[in-house]
């Protein structure tokens, strides 16, 4: 395994160098506690978007950062959650006034080092609040699981949800729009091959030449099954149904109660999806995979959706959400409202998401 | 009974177990997880390790909560604030106590663990750190109570924290990571189970080179 | 070797499918022959802008159709170039009455394609230019070889000579201006791993563990050398130091003569770099390099151009023309003048590329 | 002398021969070049394999055009124009013939090769087809000149492809994608020669069939 890098341990940190070099007219970045920023934050006035997570899934979440999406990105080191100091750090530094969201992927450590961010900001009389997202149907159920993981949704929810903001959304409209995003999207992914991680070379998991991992998350984690290489389409149509068969999904998160200043359990429940319903269909590359097979893919998903009944309305094709350098690639698909819809057409200005402006 | 410089000796050693057994554990995690648990360990505990010669000062309370302080700050993922939440409650246990009864190692352990338990959610059997963590408590104050040398007593909660860690193998995840795989989580060794063992067995090591 | 594709002979097609039904309001597919263009071609008055060449390097061209950019692009089949029968009927759809410039990549059968193309337009009276972009510093000299190769440059040209193009310059400005784009550009790429054709499926070259090739192009041509593996620092500084130390090159090509209604030869000669003088940095990912690394390396190349007194005024760094699932990276630096910035900053709104819209 | 009949039993016999040795000059191509050269002249020739039917009422000429437009429009990359020319120049050379002479036949193969070298514009030991058609027209036009029957001359013209190809070996290529090895270039055989002798080994085999 060969990768373009100079000490794994400094990789996260000159990949961030780097980016502060290029885009020094979007985003400031700061280390010891690390973490990235909107040049021109704090904006007054403005609902701050924070997220974060391992490093690795590049574009995600640094790339994001800008105007119209994120005012701050939390970058662990690769596949590891930041840590609470470092997303504490970043809501002083761009809140503006009108209070914080954090938008948080479900992995236990995510959930965890989260909640802990919260609680000290909250300690400091900083008015945050966080979502979580957990949109992967791989995970069946979530009494006998983590729940289901946090996946191509979150890139949904952040240009959603950060042009809600730059509208002028309060902190409450933003957090029910974040939720409910989540609650309208599902995804699902496959791997063709394991990613490697810096400091390890080796490949995570082995996979024979002719084996694909179906359900994967997006750390290079095994998925739910191991089978026998198929045709695009016949994987297009394994994830798509994997998606449309889903069942209402029920569980239990814990998200800050400000009347009563603590967590509360919440129970939530995805609705029902209805023909005619309007789609985003997004199709994810996982970071080795070339765009043209992304294209092989929509273009059968186009199909699969048109015979449910559903319309794509909006699309996103493209690498947004990776594993370093594994090749395969997930579908998300969000079911859409009016309001979505224009938020999601609305500007937006980061390194890596650009229109309108 | 067991000193500041035991409860430093006690760290030193366990930072040396997980920087000796960091490909160890992340193998552990390549096959269940994602492959990085030694290394967000060792990442922490180098970083425990060379603050240790400036907490001689400290008393045992602010000596753990610099170790939690750090873990929180460096390690990250689930371990992180697992790991951060243990030595943050176990400092608050002995706040103010310049020495340890077994008592209060007892009552260290025990806030640990509830620590561990509130910060997760995790509950005996759903293949994580607390099924080697949760026994070796229980052995520890079973021991205690049968008026077994601290020595003793630790060597029996590091035995149990073992048991508890294979006993991992078999158990289909239902927590962290692992949890995704279903049945597939079966057969493999949990790594926060081991690193938790490692810890344990680092403290005896430490309280067996004494006499009580 | 494992891809997301049916029949490997269905690669090409199905991916403009998929392209056609996600991006409807920006472009056309059309087959047999194959070529994609503006939703809205012709667009009357202005110069049609056309390039092509083997698939397998997306998002170049397909990608890149869109306003501020391309009018049509030729796909050929993997690596191979298109035929002169695309080029004549993407020619014929788009041409909207001020001439059509064919961008044309240095590659012996695309240059003979193209050319025959031209002779095909031009008996049929349409007026066609076209200008040959040869930028690859790892060619060295003209006179024993094939001449340069046509790599990141053409992604640089096709960007500003659109926005020349949407702005109302004639066919006889936009083919000097692109011939000067040309001429200020060089690049150089390293391939870490080969790709994998479809209708092969086996690496076209093999690499040890720990080998690289430099001075490859962008069809999985062995390079002009390999060697062991090199930190991200080190691969970036001979990549740089090609381009920086390149010498005055100097080549003859045909290009289209309209006062006398046929090829000639022209001589020409990229011009010297000054200190002081202003760059664009392309750092381009060969498809299956994940997009953090490429920020690495643009860290320590921005850094080095820093050192030669060159300043970078603009970059563009992510996986624009690639070579299928190669892992790897090429640098382009682009000297530019404030007529090509004014350009470059010019509203796009293609597949892959949009801003300003 | 050669009829129409053998000009189509030709097309076929090289259609098949490229069909059986798409993968070897793809090899070649892949060591040299880009790993396509075998999948291109099989695509083209595939298609021009399907016309053959329907141009058994059509002239040489218009038989040789045909394969020209079709080539060069379903081949591509760098043999797509080279073969297209041959054929197109080929077929110019012979407009009007119901049947071809020795001189028709030379004039044919010369006017084909004139075709690629200005399309190509590559020289003798430039290590392209050139070194292959070259040395056969080369050949022919001698051995026809010396008396030889058509089937004598067409098998002296592919030995001297087949020895042209082989000479590609050690040389430096100067033109194609394999002019960017350099020194890399050396050692290996050229594809497009390797392709130009299967054609002429196809008319031998054709033309060796009969009695002239
Ligand atoms: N909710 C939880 N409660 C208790 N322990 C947990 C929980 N989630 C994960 N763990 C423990 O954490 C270990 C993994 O730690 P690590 O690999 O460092 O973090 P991550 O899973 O974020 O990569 C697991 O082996 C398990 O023992
Ligand atoms: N300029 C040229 N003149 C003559 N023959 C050439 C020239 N360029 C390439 N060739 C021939 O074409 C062959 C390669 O054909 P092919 O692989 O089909 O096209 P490409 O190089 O575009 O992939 C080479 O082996 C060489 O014989
Ligand atoms: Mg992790
Ligand atoms: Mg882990
Ligand atoms: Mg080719
Ligand atoms: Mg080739």
């Amino acid at each position: 395994m060969k990768k373009l890098i100079n000490q794994p341990e400094d990789f996260v940190r000159e990949s961030l160098i780097g980016m502060a070099k290029a885009h020094s007219d979007l985003l400031k970045v700061q280390f010891e506690p690390t973490f990235v920023y909107r040049a021109d934050a704090p904006v007054q006035g403005k609902v701050a978007l924070i997220s974060g997570g391992g490093s690795g899934h590049e574009p995600l979440h640094a790339g994001f950062v800008g105007r119209g999406m994120l005012d701050a990105a939390c970058p662990g080191e690769v596949f590891t959650s930041p840590t609470p100091d470092q997303m504490l750090a970043a809501a002083k530094q761009v809140d503006g006034g009108a209070g914080i969201l954090y938008i948080v992927k479900n992995y236990s450590g995510d959930v965890m080092n989260f909640e802990m961010a919260t609680e000290l900001a909250r300690a400091e009389d900083l008015r945050v609040l966080s979502i979580l997202i957990d949109d992967d149907v791989a995970v069946k159920d979530s009494l006998y699981t983590q729940g289901r993981r946090g996946v191509g949704t979150t890139v949904l929810a952040e240009k959603i949800c950060g042009a809600a903001a730059e509208k002028g959304y309060d902190l409450a409209d933003i957090a029910d729009l974040c939720r409910r995003v989540n609650l309208n999207g599902r995804s699902m992914g496959v791997a063709l091959t394991s990613c490697t991680v810096p400091a390890i070379m080796k490949p995570t998991f082995e996979l024979d030449a002719d084996e694909i991992e179906m359900g994967i998350g997006i750390h290079g984690e095994p998925g739910r099954e191991r089978m026998t290489i198929k045709s695009a389409d016949e994987i297009t149509e394994m994830l798509a149904m994997s998606i449309f068969e889903d069942i209402v999904y029920t569980r239990t998160v814990r998200e800050w109660d400000e009347s009563k200043g603590g967590f509360v359990d919440v129970q939530l429940t995805n609705p029902e999806w209805e023909k005619g319903d309007r789609l985003l269909a997004f199709v994810n590359g996982m970071g080795g995979t070339p765009l043209a097979e992304l294209y092989i893919v929509y273009r059968q998903l186009a199909d699969l959706c048109a015979q449910q009944g559903w319309q794509i309305v909006r699309n996103l094709i493209g690498s947004y959400i990776t594993s370093l350098d594994m090749q395969g690639c997930s579908i998300t698909l969000l079911r859409l409202d009016d309001e979505m819809i224009r938020l999601w057409d609305a500007p937006v200005k980061t390194a890596s998401w650009r229109w309108g402006s | 009974m067991m000193t500041k410089e035991q409860i430093l000796q006690w760290l030193e050693q366990f930072a040396d177990a997980i920087a000796q057994n960091k490909e160890y554990l992340t193998q552990l995690d390549a096959a269940i997880g994602d492959a990085d648990h030694g290394i967000n360990m060792d990442r922490g505990f180098q970083k425990v390790a060379s603050q240790l010669p400036k907490l001689a000062e400290q008393d045992i309370s602010s000596v753990l909560k610099t170790v939690s302080i750090t873990l929180i700050s460096s390690v990250g993922g689930a371990s992180g604030p697992l790991y951060g939440t243990f030595f943050l409650r176990a400092s608050t246990a002995v706040a103010g106590k310049q020495e340890l009864s077994n008592e209060d190692l007892a009552s260290l352990l025990q806030a640990g663990l509830d620590g561990v338990l509130q910060r997760g959610k995790a509950q005996l059997g759903d293949k994580t750190m607390i099924d080697a963590l949760s026994p070796a408590v229980t052995a520890f104050t079973q021991a205690i109570g049968q008026g077994k040398t601290t020595s003793e007593a630790i060597q029996q909660a590091t035995a149990a924290a073992e048991q508890g860690m294979q006993a991992t193998i078999p158990m289909l995840a239902k927590k962290g990571r692992a949890s995704y795989l279903g049945d597939r989580s079966i057969d493999h060794q949990d790594p926060g189970a081991t690193s938790v063992y490692l810890m344990l067995k680092s403290l005896s090591e430490v309280l067996g080179m004494t006499s009580d």
